[in-house]
């Protein structure tokens, strides 16, 4: 990858102490499906089916793995069974009843799900967003992004083995963010706060208080986590060198988000399309080198360090104005006929929404490109040639969520 | 059963007398072990219970088990879908009795929002008794901590002997229930007609 | 030193373990149900119906905006047949059958922000777990209907705002019917006074 | 970047017989997007992709599209000899559109950050002609959301490497995207039903009473 508008920078090395690469880098891209899988039914050959219920498949996700002793030489994922027909249901319902359906796709990050889903109604429609409207938005766009990516190292952790402790410490500063949430949306995790034209309501009185002081306490957490386990031996010698993924193949296959730049690609919507007002802030885009699991993990954490300057510099300018274009209209919303499509940097990868309109108050055509499905795409060739136990913990740096995947 | 204010004296000697059926019901309602089993957003608020700040191993049911066959309660936390129904009779089927159903939030109950959806099984109460609906969309972890309490006083109401005593001392009560199968359109059956009785619904439009 | 990683985790959890003794930070659990967490004042969860006074005076007028707007589609309105003078002295239909399906409902909380006569808010009660699914979760009017002293009790600024605005608007409309009630008299006198001449002319 | 009509042109000069339309869009500063035929959609996709000066080197999106037959009413103020008098009249004039599927596709530049380009597939009817070529062998980002399509929509893919129902299971018949699916009745308890919900309820319950 070459010719960034703006070059990418790498993190010079990660904040806490040495990196230990103890494992050789053993895997390559082994091509779609290995030889040996035809063979079926071959005695040495056993074939599991890994979910729809099992611990460590962060919800209803199955795969059939067919393996060679311990090692992968088949893995086919199974989907559908988290399917809620978002998509329908948004066609038969109006255009400001599709928010609080957003809020369920990932449910972890309901904030920027709704901000891809106005932000693609904007593009239809013209609305434009006030200023304060944007600096909200990507205040809470970015505290979302902290949670996830703390939940997800959690989550990552505990499918190597580390049961309740990091994902028992992610938790407790995942709410002290939902309370800052509850108590400007009202809900915890399905917020439904984002209208056309900018946000339902504005930040109650204290609100920027507290959270500067929950930004300003995050680095301590953060530091206590690395400290806990960037450098621990147990995990990186099972996370280097396992699942690495090319930086060709991630492209090709459309992964995105962390997984993506972890493999060293430097694309990032927010410096890439630069919605909303994100060019005014600075901040880098950490970049791994190897694509594996290990690079996945310390994106994450850099990523969080980065969101935590931008949520400073937001929240010591954020201006005082209107929260809504006085254009917009919420209720009985009728787009002229024609199409749009938005995307954001979800915490995910790109969260995009194709919406077709035809002139009546539902939309025609209702489509959300899910990130959490399009990284699965890669997930056969990561696992390939590693052992079963490693399936889970690279599905785990994934970091997928079920009701994106099958919305 | 025993005299009330007897055993109140005799407790503030340190003398606890019990019943048999009471000392069993102690030990049950304590010790419920949920089937760690997640389906879609309630599960983040079910895994948010029994994190620190809920912690509900105050009540005795921290221990999530991956097996069902380890399992007293299962948390129907999320939407069923007609996908995944079948998979979710045939874990209450492998759980061993005594065993619970708290169904969790709005789509475990009736679908919730998404009962306008084709692949959305309209209530798990359709192929499984569920003990405990909480409604809410997701319920606060609070919502589920109160769920708990109230199964626990369900169980304590328990007896041992006569009429009413729970299914699972009961050798003609059922406790598999048939799995439905994939259909062409639709599950087969979409019901359990021996389990699922709708309240009859007057409509006035 | 191989090893060093561990120790240095371990030296954390220790850390977290005995900070929880002495650090109120640390310390997050909230002994529900002895304690509580004092809820937001914009929390939401399921519907209510303010009333004002009585439950006869609903504010609710059976508009049906909600029951169109409710994603969901977890209300179920019908009109009554005969209407009641409201606040502002207009007459009005109040509902005769008003249903919320909580066992559906999403707490989105788009009813309360389409209603047009301050009359549906959100409610803050979560302990709503119950055996029945079919008499526990459908709630009629009488059990979503509540006073406003209690809306006030749940969302002090917002029902203080709604006041306000109600206040105005009844002093508005009763300056209006003075004024009218005025300005007919005063037509009243006009006339008579016009039908006394004309008496006189006729004289 | 180019423009949508000079990269039809590109395509055109470099991709010998392929027919390119653009297809205007509605929405302010949306893009046209590009139609083409679906014989040579693999070849130009291909140079699309392979072009240095496009690079689209990355698909995000690819969906499908059910157009149903339907009759687009065209409001038009045309001048009339009324009575030997130039009036001006409105006429309504009714132009039926054929039934046909449809992909979409957006394609981005990683390399180049440029895009979206919006490329547009359609199948001959909604029927048995539903076949299109897939773009899974110039991008593997396809491959579910072809899958899916396959799936909700009942366009079958030509080329691609495994084509399965995704989302719902093997024995299921119908493609519930389609705007004309009818769901199956399971309405057995429906306290708070209005509008179409409220018709089938309604229609439930009457055959309920029947049986």
């Amino acid at each position: 990858m070459t010719a960034l508008a703006e070059p990418p920078v790498m993190h010079e090395a990660p904040p806490s102490g040495t990196i230990w690469r103890l494992a050789e880098d053993r895997s390559s891209f082994a091509g779609p499906t290995d030889d040996r899988a035809g063979g079926l039914p071959d005695h040495d050959l056993l074939e599991v089916a890994l979910g729809p219920h099992h611990p460590s498949t962060h919800g209803v996700f199955r795969m059939d793995v067919v393996l060679d002793g311990e090692e992968v030489v088949r893995l086919k994922p199974v989907f559908g069974y988290l399917h809620r027909n978002h998509e329908k249901i948004a066609e038969k319902n109006s255009y400001l009843a599709a928010i609080p359906y957003t809020d369920r796709l990932d449910y972890i990050c309901s904030m920027t799900n709704n901000w891809a889903y106005v932000m693609t109604v904007e593009k239809l429609t013209g609305f434009q967003p006030p200023e304060r409207a944007e600096y909200i938005r990507v205040i809470v766009g970015e505290l979302t992004r902290l949670f996830n990516h703390a939940c997800l190292v959690g989550f990552l952790l505990q499918d190597m083995g580390a049961l309740g402790t990091p994902l028992m410490y992610a938790f407790r500063e995942r709410e002290k963010i939902l309370d800052l949430f509850e108590s400007l949306s009202g809900a915890r995790m399905m917020c439904n706060y984002m209208r056309f034209g900018g946000v339902r309501c504005d930040l109650p009185d204290g609100w920027i208080e507290e959270a500067k002081q929950v930004v300003a306490e995050f680095p301590r957490f953060l530091d206590e986590f690395e400290a806990l386990l960037t450098g621990n031996e147990i995990l990186l010698v099972r996370s280097q060198g396992i699942g690495v993924l090319s930086k060709e193949l991630a492209v090709n296959a459309g992964v995105t988000g962390p997984m993506l730049r972890a493999s060293g690609v430097g694309y990032d919507l927010r410096k890439v399309d630069k919605y909303s007002i994100y060019p005014r802030f600075n901040f880098r885009i950490p970049l791994g080198q190897h694509g594996d699991v290990f690079d996945r993990y310390m994106i994450r954490l850099l990523e969080m360090r980065e969101s935590l300057s931008i949520l400073k510099q937001a929240l010591d300018t954020i201006p005082a104005g209107p929260i809504v274009d006085p254009k917009a209209k919420q209720r009985g919303l009728r787009p002229k006929a024609g199409e749009a499509y938005g995307r954001i940097e979800a915490p995910k990868g790109e969260l995009g929404f194709y919406v077709v309109s035809d002139g009546s108050p539902n939309p025609y055509r209702f489509r959300i490109r899910p990130p959490s499905l399009i990284n699965l795409t890669v997930l056969e060739d990561m696992c390939l040639g590693h052992t079963i136990a490693d399936v889970v913990i690279i599905l785990g740096s994934v970091d997928i969520v079920l009701g994106e995947v099958d919305r | 059963m025993t005299d009330e204010i007897a055993r109140k004296e005799l407790e503030k000697q340190g003398v606890v007398i019990t019943s048999m059926g009471e000392l069993y019901n102690w030990g049950r309602k304590n010790s419920i072990w949920p089937l760690q089993f997640g389906l879609a957003c309630c599960a983040i608020e079910m895994i948010a219970a029994s994190m620190a700040r809920f912690d509900i191993a105050r009540f005795g049911a921290e221990v999530f088990r991956p097996s069902p066959r380890q399992a007293d309660l299962m948390i129907v936390a999320g939407t069923v879908t007609k996908k995944m129904a079948p998979q979710v009779v045939r874990l209450y089927n492998q759980m061993p009795e005594p065993k619970y159903v708290i169904a969790m939030g709005a789509c475990a109950i009736s679908g919730g929002p998404f009962k306008q959806g084709y692949n959305v099984l309209k209530g798990i109460d359709r192929f499984i008794p569920v003990d405990i609906f909480i409604p809410g969309c997701p319920p606060r972890p609070e919502a589920l901590l109160d769920a708990l309490m109230a199964l626990q006083k369900k169980i304590e109401g328990d007896t041992l002997r006569g009429a009413n005593r729970p299914r699972h001392i009961r050798p003609d009560a059922p406790s598999e229930f048939p799995i439905p199968e994939f259909g062409e359109h639709d599950l087969v059956p979409d019901k359990n007609p021996a389990l699922f009785h709708p309240a009859a619904v007057l409509l006035e439009k | 030193m191989l090893g060093s990683g561990i120790i240095k985790g371990m030296v954390e959890t220790a850390r977290n373990f005995f900070g929880s003794y002495v650090s109120r930070e640390r310390l997050t659990t909230v002994q529900y149900p002895e304690q509580q967490l004092a809820p937001h004042e914009n929390a939401r969860t399921i519907p209510l119906l303010v009333y004002d006074g009585d439950m006869e005076h609903l504010r609710c007028t059976a508009c049906g905006i909600c029951e169109m707007e409710c994603p969901a589609q977890c209300i179920y309105i019908v009109k009554d047949t005969v209407k009641k003078s409201d606040y502002l002295g207009r007459m009005q239909f109040q509902p005769r059958v008003f249903d919320i399906d909580i066992s559906v409902c999403m707490a989105c909380g788009i009813c309360a922000e389409v209603c047009p006569f301050d009359s549906i808010m959100m409610d803050q009660v979560f302990a709503l777990s119950t055996q029945n699914r079919f008499s526990g979760l459908l709630l009629h009017k009488e059990d979503l209907a509540k006073a406003n002293g209690y809306f006030h009790a749940i969302h002090p600024s917002d029902a203080g705002d709604i006041d306000a605005r109600r206040d105005e608007d009844k002093r508005k409309a009763e300056a209006k019917a003075k004024a009218a009630v005025a300005a007919k008299a005063a037509a009243a006198i006009k006339s008579s006074e016009a039908s006394a001449k004309q008496v006189e002319v006729a004289a | 970047m180019q423009t949508p009509e000079q990269i039809k042109s590109l395509i055109e000069q470099n991709v010998p017989g392929a027919q390119i339309e653009l297809v205007p869009n509605g929405s302010p500063g949306g893009p046209a997007s590009i139609l083409i035929d679906s014989d040579h959609a693999l070849a130009a996709t291909t140079f699309l992709r392979d072009a240095e000066e496009l690079a689209f080197d990355f698909a995000s999106n690819a969906t499908g599209i059910d157009w149903p037959e339907r009759v687009i009413k065209e409001k038009n103020k045309v001048k009339k000899m009324v009575d030997g008098v130039e009036k001006e009249v409105e006429e309504i004039t009714e132009k039926k559109t054929p039934a046909f599927l449809e992909t979409v596709y957006h394609l981005y530049s990683m390399s180049l950050s440029t895009g979206p380009l919006v490329l547009r597939l359609r199948t001959g009817d909604r029927g048995q002609n539903n076949h299109l070529p897939s773009l899974t062998p110039v991008w593997r980002s396809c491959e579910f959301q072809e899958r899916e399509i396959f799936d909700l929509f009942g366009i079958v893919f030509d080329g691609h490497p495994d084509l399965r129902r995704i989302l719902m299971w093997d024995g299921f018949k119908d493609h519930p995207m389609r705007k004309d699916y009818v769901e199956p009745d399971d309405y057995e308890y429906e306290p708070t039903p209005h509008d179409d919900v409220l018709e089938k309820a309604q229609r439930h319950y009457a055959q309920e009473a029947t049986v």
